[in-house]
């Protein structure tokens, strides 16, 4: 019923691997925004974002991170996704999001 | 108390349950919560139970984000043995449900996925509002022949 | 949809969530798991989670076992920043508060615990009910320090 | 949400060894009762419910057991309850009927 944020940075791979760990909504939304922010705001990489343990995403997270990947996209990074559960790839796939964020 | 709920209809297997809820953020994953029991018991598999989780968390979230502060928004399950209805209505600003913004692939934005996912998850999907009054959504899912059977 | 619930009260801080369900065992277990979901974003520790969840059931138990049929029961909870307060009001047939059983261990009966379970696991409970017309019940659960401090 | 009744004899014990699995409240307690009493109709023995996936009882599941108690008391039988979780001790506890069914 809470989202627990892990960050770190991968000096191997230069970028902040994210650990989602809960529930991205309209409560939850905005910390991750922050979060986010301040982690681009130290150094501009990738972020690859870690949902093994995210269990659920709306539109409200689905648009922090549209917002966070475009302006990555402007300075020519990327986020990438890794590990969505079913329902999580679900969601991207019929927002079309699928096609803009990189998912593996 | 002052709840009041007809949670009578005229066909008598049909079962209402209603509920109202302060316009904020921190309710409306009790609202999900609450729709996943009820999806649970009527029979939907996970996928459906999913689907209606997120279809209903977004209609919240518009009650919520375009409701007014201090204001409620109230939520009603109607319950039957071949369908799940979900009702939403909120007193808020409203809009006008033939022009709102769509989403574009092409060119993302931040906002405006809200009903398109809605009407992507569930079978039937109906929107009314009226401009400074509110705004009143149903959302239909069907249970599947397999799903019933197994009930 | 004619769900009317106030949320609103005399201390701006109180926030109201209403239901109103239908009088039959198989929706007890929905407000049970939403007073536990709500009495988890209160704050309150694992074991009080648990009592509530208990208290609330029993308490609803009642208002099916002895509302009336194709009736519906209410349920409101008031949400606080050092209390949780449910309200479970049936239409049923009621009783005299003033001397029903009691449960006594060297003759164990199988029913009269509900009340009594309910006293023990909450810090206030209040009982009134008008025979003939129905039962309100109001029980209250008050966060510990130790909780409030966490939050 | 539901109630998962498993039971099997034990011959070397000659009891009736009955795992509980989910929630025994108003809507599954009728299920138990039948169950249990098709068991005494069997044989009138011992009854050793594990506890252990028991999330949940309220007092229409411990009024079954207290029925069943009654009965089984009448010919020198019991009912042993073993592994329950706290929650479940709890209730046994305040009402007392830790002092009439055997805990383990
Ligand atoms: N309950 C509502 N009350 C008022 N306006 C709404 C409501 N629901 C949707 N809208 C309007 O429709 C638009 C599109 O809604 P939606 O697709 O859910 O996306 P989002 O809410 O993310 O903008 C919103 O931006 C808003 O202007
Ligand atoms: N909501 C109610 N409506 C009518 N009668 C009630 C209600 N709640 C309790 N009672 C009466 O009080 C008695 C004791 O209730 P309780 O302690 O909960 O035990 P139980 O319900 O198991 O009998 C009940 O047997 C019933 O006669």
């Amino acid at each position: 019923m809470s989202l627990n944020i892990n960050k770190a940075f991968d000096s191997e791979k230069n970028l902040w691997e994210v650990k989602l760990i809960g529930e991205i909504d309209i409560s939850t939304a905005n910390s991750l925004k922050e979060i986010l922010i301040k982690l681009l705001e130290e150094k501009e990489i990738d972020i690859k974002l870690d949902c093994k343990e995210l269990d659920y995403i709306d539109s409200t997270g689905l648009g922090v991170l549209i917002g966070i990947l475009k302006r990555l996209k402007s300075i020519d990074k990327d986020i990438i996704i890794i590990n969505p559960k079913p329902n999580i790839s679900k969601l991207f796939k019929i927002t079309g999001l699928d096609k803009i964020f990189i998912i593996k | 108390m002052t709840t009041k709920c007809a949670n009578k209809s005229e066909d008598s297997k049909k079962e209402n349950i209603c509920m109202s809820l302060p316009s904020k953020p921190e309710y409306v994953s009790i609202v999900r919560m609450t729709s996943s029991v009820i999806a649970n018991k009527i029979g939907f598999n996970i996928e459906d139970i999913e689907d209606i989780k997120v279809a209903v968390g977004e209609a919240c979230n518009n009650a919520v984000l375009h409701g007014c502060d201090s204001n409620i928004f109230k939520v009603e399950f109607i319950i039957s043995e071949e369908k799940f209805i979900i009702e939403i209505e909120d007193e808020g600003k409203g809009f006008n449900v033939d022009k709102y913004p769509h989403p574009d692939i092409c060119n993302p934005k931040e906002s405006g996925l809200g009903i398109f996912i809605i009407k992507s998850l569930m079978d039937n999907v109906e929107v009314k509002s009226s401009p400074g009054k509110g705004t009143f959504i149903r959302m239909i899912k069907f249970l599947n022949e397999k799903d019933k059977a197994y009930n």
